[in-house]
């Protein structure tokens, strides 16, 4: 279960999806938005995305935590559009027959998804805007 | 190589104005190039120039990447997705 | 929010209790009944648990957590009695400004709810059941 | 000390087949007495007095701790929540 979306991120679903019976820990990250950053008041914020790639990328970041964690199942949601504070930006959802990796494979996709998924914010103060520049995405060494 | 279809995103749409610019190539044209002319065509976005990683067909490409007709190509800046 | 319960955990309220606008991110644990332990095939699990203590500790792990890690809030719940294969025994939500915070605080969380709340849990396998035994609690140097 | 009322849980609970006993102890006894005195009355919980810590009033203490008249008293199995 993938997705970028506009609606309102729902995190029901998204457990459901991941826990299997032989699940005995689901570890389940909220991204929200957060009234200030880098000691400015935030008002809301703007998230833009390159749609398709972004969902093509959700899913390879969650195939490399399969191939490196002992995982059931994981799931991811990102929302963009404009998001109010406390409004939650972001879902993931890792499941594992136990804890430790639960855990440690849901930290890990967060940051893989931070690293890679071309998502942008805009914060919106109330004397201006910026977007948000994060990450650098790491291009394959040498291809032509 | 006739043209090629660029998708903006974020403050690189936002500077532009266009979620989609055509840019005149030539042939053989690599990633490096496309940035520069974007540059060229639309001054205000030359300081963000070396920030933007190229995207062909949904997946990252280095900068001497040489662009072919038909493909898909975005120029992505900084994400901060999360 | 703390409790211990025999209904059915439900973590919304949870997430809504922990979350400030200061926080960028919430991190929620479930624990859930799986369905093999040890190689053997379990039906249900029975928690049993000294309830009194139990919520008390819970506070305490919460106390221990705030003192060591920069979180905003935290909120755990544990379910006794019955549990069939899927369900949540264990909730347990921490939010943070920043994501790193969260991870850590909340498997800290879960750690030291393991290691000192006093509830017991007894598998029940097709052809018997066992009170799993599994940490000693730590008790103080020496007192009298 | 006339007589401690003791809680139990899970195994010990099964084992005994109450969730409270009432134990005769001499005053001054410690919670290393109390567990003897329990498997002296239910021998059949003796494996298992080692692994016993005995919580008072919600607290764990250890096991020369000295119990006194109207504490409230829990011999704790090793825990498995979560």
């Amino acid at each position: 279960m993938f997705a970028i979306t506009r609606e309102p991120l729902d995190p029901q679903p998204l457990v459901d999806a991941v826990r299997k019976d032989e699940s005995g820990a689901v570890a389940l990250f909220y991204g929200v938005v957060r009234n200030h950053n880098m000691g400015r008041s935030v008002q809301y914020l703007e998230y833009d995305a390159y749609e398709s790639m972004a969902l093509k990328k959700l899913r390879e970041v969650a195939d490399e935590v399969c191939a490196k964690f002992p995982v059931n199942g994981i799931a991811a949601l990102h929302r963009i559009g404009r998001l109010q504070i406390g409004e939650t930006s972001l879902l993931v959802a890792v499941s594992s027959p136990h804890r430790k990796e639960a855990f440690e494979a849901c930290h890990y996709a967060v940051d893989r998804i931070k690293e890679t998924v071309p998502v942008w914010k805009k914060e919106v103060w109330e004397d201006g805007s910026e977007w948000i520049e994060g990450h650098v995405p790491e291009v394959p060494e040498r291809e032509s | 190589m006739p043209s090629i279809n660029v998708r903006l995103f974020a403050g690189l749409h936002d500077l532009v104005g266009k979620r989609d610019v055509v840019l005149d190539l030539p042939d053989g044209a690599t990633v490096e190039q496309l940035r520069d002319r974007l540059g060229e065509e639309y001054p205000i976005v030359q300081p963000f120039l070396t920030t933007l990683v190229c995207a062909v067909d949904e997946e990252y490409v280095p900068p001497e990447y040489v662009l072919h007709e038909g493909e898909d190509v975005a120029l992505i800046p900084p994400i901060s997705g999360g």
